[in-house]
């Protein structure tokens, strides 16, 4: 039969480009380059550090904070309510894992900025359109957060419930940040991800 | 109007793009023995459900109102059948009839038949897949487990193919 | 003759896998294979740089600043370009970016802008390109 | 993106419609191989007809090659495909059980349900024991169990276990199907059977 010989060499052709390519990983960025850069660089990307306490206190179950420092900074001060994905962890494995519910904004918040904007470009590249980042980091929830009193000599009724909001915030990230140590790690281990199983085979 | 069966290899493509189609839309493979264990666990869930509930193994099939009727694989084996029918009529291949060596009687045809059933979907079910679900599935994702149980069926069925001869040639 | 008469099919197949194969790799205008690979850097903190840091560098350095208020450091000893962030993807850009022979630092006033165009960029495939981190005050 | 259900996030009709669709697909392809027949199946153990050796590697090869040709174009993450879970005792028990299986009743499960489709009355007895398999099994789960789940490795992919790129294991497979192709086609030749094989042309 004729049309073994031809469908064996297409077959060995195809093959051999196969062996010569790194299929090393499966992960690569789906979007467009053009449309990728102006949706990240766009403000709708970020949320500032008033807004992720609202949705402390609110306890919003749409919203996931993904705190990217190492475990050891996480352990000494945690945002409530986030879970610790160390940075080059992030970025190596499977980010469907903590990111495949399309239901949940994901914020990620790192030391200062940069580690969550590098998550934020990664994630959205490879299709994660609910990623988000708080600017600025730790740094700026514990600058604007915890430490800006109240000053000048009146207040409207916006900047009262801005502040009352960082206050309750506070008041949380505190409580929970003043735990003693194998309570805090005890909750925070509580809202570890664990790999969706595979739906498939004959079982 | 009867026409004969297609170029194996051109099958082999037609089969692969479905293979391959499943993987792409649904993320897995292809599977049959499965399905039959969906339609047995809804039968035996109709009939006697307080068995059902008792059982650690069949109660895992209804937990969370889960109904095994409107499975996936159980979808996929409607299908099958579907399909079958279609390519059938398509090529004039639909007719009544038991398909046996001309050395063999109709009721032992059937006897083995149904004795075949038995072992092949048990054994699937214990393989966690069968020629589909496992070995043909598990080749295209070069599944370790694929390679090995399809290297058992076809080692295993070369034996005993020595053994039942007289039911083929 | 005989040859192409036989494999006919076979060679446009093929040849359409090569061209396909090789545009993904080397493409110019698109993400390339393998998101692991190309982020590697951020991992690692090698794509970061302090202004002392700059003088160790060699080869041909070319510092982009990134739109607002960026005041680069006046001693800097090379070429610079002020791009908005927003077209760095243009042609002309890209081509200066790419062939430039050295080292490209980003620099901005905004860390996240600096750090969300060096991932793009690394992630198309360009080697060699650091942040230049502000600190803030 | 790809796989579709999970990028798109399917609900369950368009899940199950998808299911009966390649269904349908998987039908029809094993149908028009000739797999409704069980003598042209069990020719395959006799060498008097080779299609099955042909149409199953050819089909797990075009596959295989696709997608990892869609994987490396970005349009399929095979991170997200089901790779089947390695149980050793129970992978190969139950492939000798299978494989007994194959040579009594002529047809494998997927292949049995084909030709009940056409009309063939071995087949349909063989489903019906395949129901009764499936019955026995899940009564006799609880005996077995120990044997089912011992010796469990996971999701296993075997160029990982050999420390072959996957690219790499395609080839040497593909290169040992391509002998197979041969070779079969050599044995229908040596045991050809005139009296069977025109019989189910």
């Amino acid at each position: 039969m004729i049309i073994r010989k031809e469908f064996s060499v297409l077959l060995l052709l195809l093959s051999l480009i196969l062996a010569l390519l790194p299929l090393t990983a499966n992960r690569s960025f789906t979007a467009k380059p053009d449309k990728l850069l102006s949706d990240v660089l766009n403000e709708d990307a970020s949320f500032t550090v008033d807004q992720v306490a609202e949705f402390i206190i609110r306890e919003d179950n749409t919203v996931q904070l993904i705190d990217l420092r190492s475990p050891e900074e996480f352990r000494k001060q945690a945002i409530p309510g986030a879970v610790n994905i160390p940075y080059p962890e992030f970025v190596t494995k499977d980010p469907e894992i903590w990111l495949g519910n399309k239901n949940v904004r994901n914020i990620f918040y790192s030391a200062g900025d940069i580690e969550s904007d590098y998550a934020l470009v990664y994630a959205r590249g490879l299709g994660y359109d609910n990623s988000y980042v708080m600017a600025g980091g730790v740094t700026e929830w514990i600058r604007t957060v915890m430490e800006t009193k109240f000053t000048g000599d009146r207040i409207t009724a916006r900047e009262n419930a801005l502040f009352e909001t960082r206050r309750r915030a506070g008041e949380m990230f505190t409580e929970l940040n003043s735990l003693p140590d194998s309570l805090k790690m005890k909750f925070l281990e509580s809202k570890k991800f664990s790999a969706k199983k595979l739906d498939g085979g004959c079982e | 109007m009867k026409r004969s069966y297609m170029n194996p290899y051109l099958a082999g493509i037609l089969l692969g793009i479905v293979l391959l189609t499943a993987m792409v839309v649904s993320g897995r493979g292809l599977g049959a023995s499965g399905g039959y264990k969906y339609c047995v666990v809804s039968i035996v869930g109709a009939v006697d459900p307080p068995h059902v509930e008792n059982s650690e193994y069949y109660s895992k099939y209804f937990e969370n109102g889960k109904k095994p009727l409107t499975n996936w694989l159980t979808l996929e084996i409607f299908g099958v059948v579907a399909g079958g029918f279609i390519s059938g009529a398509v090529s004039g291949r639909l007719k009544l009839k038991v398909e046996k060596s001309p050395k063999i009687s109709v009721t032992r045809r059937l006897i083995f038949a149904f004795l075949g059933g038995v072992l092949f979907v048990y054994g699937g079910q214990l393989a966690r897949g069968c020629t589909s679900g496992a070995a043909l599935s598990g080749m295209a994702v070069l599944s370790l487990a694929g390679f090995v149980t399809m290297i058992a069926i076809f080692g295993s069925a070369y034996v005993f193919a020595w053994i039942f001869r007289k039911n083929w040639i | 003759m005989k040859f192409i008469k036989q494999y006919w099919l076979v060679l446009p197949l093929f040849m359409l896998a090569v061209i396909l194969v090789l545009n993904r790799t080397f493409s110019q205008k698109n993400f390339r294979y393998d998101a692991v690979k190309w982020a590697e850097p951020s991992a690692t903190g090698s794509n970061i740089l302090t202004e002392d840091q700059i003088a160790t560098l060699s080869g041909e350095i070319l510092l982009i600043s990134l739109g607002n208020e960026a005041s680069i450091d006046r001693q800097f000893q090379g070429n610079t370009m002020n791009i908005n962030p927003e077209s760095i993807l243009e042609k002309t850009n890209l081509m200066r970016i790419r062939k430039n022979n050295g080292p490209v630092i980003l620099y901005s006033g905004d860390n996240s802008v600096s750090a969300r165009v060096w991932m793009v960029l690394s992630e198309m495939g360009m080697k060699n390109i650091y942040i230049l981190k502000k600190i803030p005050a | 993106m790809a796989p579709l259900s999970s990028y798109f996030a399917f609900p369950e009709w368009l899940n199950m419609l998808t299911a009966f669709l390649i269904g349908i697909g998987f039908g029809f392809a094993l149908e028009q191989a000739g797999f409704s027949s069980s003598r042209k199946l069990a020719g395959m153990f006799y060498g008097y007809d080779t299609t099955v050796i042909k149409v199953f590697f050819t089909a797990a090869i075009v596959a295989l090659i696709g997608s990892q040709f869609l994987s490396y174009f970005g349009l399929l993450n095979l991170n997200q495909v089901y790779v089947n879970e390695f149980y050793v005792t129970a992978s190969i028990v139950g492939g000798v059980i299978m494989g007994a299986g194959f040579i009594m009743g002529g047809f494998c499960p997927g292949t049995g349900l084909c030709a009940m489709s056409i009309g063939k009355i071995d087949a349909m007895a063989f489903v019906a024991g395949g129901f009764a398999g499936a019955f026995l099994f899940t009564e006799t789960y609880p005996l077995i169990e120990g044997m089912a789940n011992a010796r469990y490795k996971g999701p296993v992919k075997i160029n990982e276990s050999l420390g072959l790129s996957p690219g790499l294991f395609t080839l040497i497979l593909v290169a040992a199907a391509v002998a197979m192709f041969w070779i079969a086609e050599l044995a229908e030749k040596k045991f050809a059977r005139p009296e069977i094989t025109n019989d189910l042309k």
